[in-house]
């Protein structure tokens, strides 16, 4: 069950760069909550009545959530500026998060799609091999990942790792002998990356869990705001259209047409 | 539980408090239940419905405004079938009223749905003549008096339940538009649908809307909202659903005291799922607090 | 100052920066001139001004709404003899180009007033048709095509500066209404005027406005007005002055490509005084940060 | 001349029931501003755009501006959770302030019409005599005025000092051998106070300047949404209308329509 509560903040940190981090207190949601699902934060300006999602990047110790986002407009920048013991509004846990499948786990993240794989990696208990790709060498979370597993890097600029995207690291590291047998794929990130996710599974037989991002007006899936296409018609909809918020934003690559 | 009785009658229909939930804003009221007691809200509208499922506008279809936000969901819907197995059983194990939100791409369309609704377990049908986002033949239904007079006298005449008229307010008069429903032969009337905006993204230089224009809700049209309840309570007999805007307690009874016998909470819902109900109980508080004996009272008080 | 060129021109008139302020928000300039340099602006565009003075509505006159405010002034002015010995001669002092805007109870006061300003030393005349505060015969002049294309023509008879017809927001199409005043002979057009709103005290149960209702203005209303220059500016040929809710060069921005070719800045100078010059450095910024030579390339940019 | 500035909060403090101080430093503005003048203050929440006129109660040491004000809405409520150290954007001073004669000064202040004579008092040099009238004994800035001169204090419910307002107080002082000689009226409160002020006023042949209030939309005279009723026709606008906010908030009484 979801809940929406006004927390206590309990961290905020500058990453570098426009990226920031908060930990809020809020032992009910993340008790629930599951990688890949994410919370709404709400603006305490009463001119912005929209939530801001945002995944949820850790689950840590004493009921806290951690969240990493980058700053793009006024809401984000709001929260940058929270301090410590401050206060915030949030709903959540929303959405379905990663289905595990007990196989081996490929964690696919591009910019601010990087912080839901860290929870994933996390409960999947056993190291998974991360694929991070960055803007520049400004990069973030890079040690928690290494901490836990392999960690392949790559940036748009080839300023560290693998000049290119996720997938120009992941190519490269098959050429390079890295196996994908019985592999998973898990993947966050821009829209494009998704689609040269999904193709590259597709190529390669594998199943790739995707998680999409879309406008989102309640979170909850009843306003029908975030809806993506699908390839068959939806159970909940009636045609083919599933909510990111509540259908996802987790999907099986398969299922959505991301044309 | 105090002594001031918040129950009000709308079209022969009585609901236990004046408050319910604008159509498209709360699903079918399962979504929510999570978070409020459907049990304690007047009446439950739902998205609105037609004959076959649609499948709505390409995304983004939602955007933030100062104070409100533009959505052109363009009316997605499941279908009458899917809406009568599925949403109508479930609303009925609350002690609720259920209003059914109903649209059409042509005049049959409606016609056909309110049909298909006759033999339904619902209260009261509220029409939705003012999407901004669908057209037929170039025009909105509900922005020319004579056909928004003829749509519902057609569903007057095929339907069971008593007939809401929900008028848009991109229009000169709103009391014309109220009048030509009452000549119709409507039951009440809803207000205010969507007011019709648009965004840019200037970085982009595109449209934020895949669908270029979207209906402009919440706090920002409260008191475009107000007015025009103000208005068709002023041009007609017939009772009046008021919605626009409505935040909170105090947001509701002005549209009460406009002349509302009934109020919607609805983009509201997005910035807090529990508000229809934080709405009720606001109501009653100030009741309480200003020793008004029953809500009645306030309908259309400010004149 | 950089090599990006902000003129643009309107009517045959060429303003500096494609910035002015919205009448009535910004007295004659007088009062403003404190916290801005006049010099700075595209145009002044003076409050409404008629043949002889008015009084106004009673007080209050003001209310706060989400993101906007209402208001109902009822055109106060002195009227155009203390208009035209005090504020032209004030503003001429600067090097910014002078709108007038026109009021008046009946098409005559209209023309009359046009025709006392033939002789003065001012760029534009802007013709308030759509204030919905005064009426006459029951209509609001704006709202019915055929007599804003009368009045426009009337107008345009004995002007001696290009004419730009004001159009109200509270209509069912205001493409009809663009090309109404057109048809009539306008130079231009600019909009939006205020949208009718209310808002009701619910402790003192009372109007807020002493007139009951007012015309709702600020940022609330800027999807509106988008919409509404987006519309017109598809509707028609000629140039557009938008306004409604700009308060920042983004908004500005906004209804630029939308198809204006000139902004107005309105209530925003009332939560900063300074707001108009700021709008106007930010549109000369984002020419700049996103090398587009000339502001001109930007009107009606997004379709 | 005025300016908006976003200012240094320097205290803050909850006088009690309702009513709450706050000084800030602008120097600039201090050097600057006349007792009966105010301040707009604007609020930080992007929903509310329109100032809130508060009156400059002391103009003090270091260029610092002192308001005290009733919480009544969510304006004042927002001032009120401001911390010493905070920002606040305000505009001032504006408003014509009231005139000194440089005679005898009988000062009338109602609930929050108190601030503003605190200043004036300072100003005047000299002791002057002040009819404070509050609601109850809660009473706010009493001790300020007892260590400036004789203070005669009325509440609503008789719970200190006379029941009644300053008129009542007025007239009972008077009747005890208050002399009104040579003096000029200064006052500031609730419109039923003005009035009784400006009738009181009338019938002793004495001269009094009273401070009105009106919503505001601009405050520095541009909008004329704050006008009040005159008795002769306004150099400025031509009609028998001032702008409390230019050409006031201080009128001579006997050129106000208080009708
Ligand atoms: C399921 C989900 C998870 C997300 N997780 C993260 C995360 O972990 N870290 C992170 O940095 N970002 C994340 N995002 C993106 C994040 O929601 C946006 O960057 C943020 O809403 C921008 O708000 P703003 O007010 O700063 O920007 P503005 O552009 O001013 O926002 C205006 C409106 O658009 C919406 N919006 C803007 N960008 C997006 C976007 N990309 N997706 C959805 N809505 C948007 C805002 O919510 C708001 O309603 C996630 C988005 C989704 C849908
Ligand atoms: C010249 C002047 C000086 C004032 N000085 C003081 C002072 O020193 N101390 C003090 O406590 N109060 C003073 N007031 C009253 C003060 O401005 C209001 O109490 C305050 O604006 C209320 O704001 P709010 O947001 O809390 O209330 P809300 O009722 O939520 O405000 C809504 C809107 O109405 C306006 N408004 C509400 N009440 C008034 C009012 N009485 N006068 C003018 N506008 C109002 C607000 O500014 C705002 O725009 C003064 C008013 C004026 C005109
Ligand atoms: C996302 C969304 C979907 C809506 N869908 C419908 C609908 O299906 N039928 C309808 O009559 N109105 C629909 N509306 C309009 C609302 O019912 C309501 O009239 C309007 O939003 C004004 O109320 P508000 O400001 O409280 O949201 C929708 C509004 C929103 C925001
Ligand atoms: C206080 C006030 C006074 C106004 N007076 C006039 C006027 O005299 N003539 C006119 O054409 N429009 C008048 N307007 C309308 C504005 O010029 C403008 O069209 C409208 O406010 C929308 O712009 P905004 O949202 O930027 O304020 C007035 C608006 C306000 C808020
Ligand atoms: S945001 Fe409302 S359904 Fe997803
Ligand atoms: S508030 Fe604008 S003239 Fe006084």
């Amino acid at each position: 069950m979801a809940l929406q509560a006004r927390v206590k903040i309990t961290k905020c940190a500058d990453l570098g760069e426009g990226i920031f981090e908060l930990v809020f207190s809020c032992p009910q949601m993340a008790g629930e909550a599951r990688p890949g699902q994410f919370v709404n934060v709400y603006s305490d300006d009463g001119a912005r009545l929209l939530p801001r999602p945002i995944s949820i990047c850790e689950i840590l110790d004493a009921g806290q959530i951690r969240l990493v986002y980058r700053v793009v407009g006024a809401g984000t920048k709001e929260m940058s500026g929270k301090k410590p013991g401050g206060e915030l509004t949030v709903l959540g846990p929303l959405g379905n998060g990663y289905p595990f499948e007990g196989k081996k786990a490929v964690l696919l993240g591009g910019g601010v799609g990087i912080p839901p794989l860290l929870e994933l990696e996390k409960e999947i208990g056993i190291p998974a091999a991360a694929f991070l790709g960055y803007r520049s060498d400004k990069t973030f979370l890079l040690d928690d990942f290494r901490e836990k597993g392999p960690v392949y890097v790559s940036s748009d600029d080839g300023s560290i790792g693998i000049k290119g995207n996720v997938i120009t690291a992941l190519e490269k590291a098959v050429q390079d002998g890295f196996s994908l047998d019985g592999a998973v794929l898990y993947a966050c990130g821009p829209g494009p990356m998704l689609k040269g996710v999904k193709n590259f599974a597709q190529q390669h037989g594998l199943k790739a869990y995707i998680s999409l991002e879309e406008r989102m007006a309640c979170g909850i899936g009843a306003c029908l705001g975030c809806v993506c296409k699908t390839t068959g018609v939806d159970g909940h909809s009636g045609v083919k259209n599933a909510r990111v918020c509540k259908d996802g934003p987790v999907f099986d690559a398969g299922e959505v047409d991301l044309s | 539980m105090s002594n001031v009785n918040t129950e009000v009658s709308i079209a022969g229909v009585t609901l236990k408090n004046p408050v319910t939930v604008a159509s498209g804003t709360f699903g079918s009221g399962q979504e929510f239940s999570e978070f409020v007691d459907l049990n304690k809200l007047g009446a439950v509208t739902t998205k609105g419905v037609a004959v076959v499922p649609w499948a709505g506008n390409p995304t983004p279809r939602v955007a933030e405004t100062p104070s409100g936000m533009l959505n052109a969901i363009g009316l997605q819907n499941p279908g009458i079938d899917t809406f009568l197995k599925r949403d109508v059983p479930f609303l009925r194990k609350f002690d609720t009223k259920i209003i059914v939100n109903v649209c059409g791409h042509s005049e049959d369309e409606y016609v056909e749905c309110v049909k298909r609704l006759a033999d339904a377990d619902v209260d009261l049908l509220e029409i939705n003549i003012s999407c901004p986002n669908v057209k037929a033949g170039g025009i909105t239904f509900g922005t020319v008096p004579e056909v928004a007079e003829r749509i519902t006298r057609r569903c007057r005449e095929v339907a069971k339940q008593p007939v809401i008229m929900k008028l848009s307010p991109n229009v000169t008069s709103i009391a014309d538009m109220a009048r030509a429903v009452e000549a119709g032969g409507a039951d009440g009337i809803s207000l205010i649908n969507t007011i019709t905006g648009m965004k840019i993204d200037v970085n982009k230089r595109k449209f934020v809307l895949a669908n270029k224009t979207g209906g402009l809700s919440g706090p920002a049209i409260h008191p475009v909202a107000v007015r025009m309840v103000y208005e068709a309570a002023q041009a007609v007999k017939i009772p009046i659903i008021g919605m626009g805007g409505i935040a909170t307690a105090e947001d509701a009874l002005e549209m009460i005291l406009a002349g509302a016998t009934v109020v919607s909470v609805g983009t509201a819902n997005f910035h807090d799922p529990a508000a229809s109900v934080k709405v009720a109980d606001g109501i009653r508080e100030y009741l309480e607090q200003t020793h008004t004996a029953d809500v009645k009272e306030l309908i259309g008080a400010v004149r």
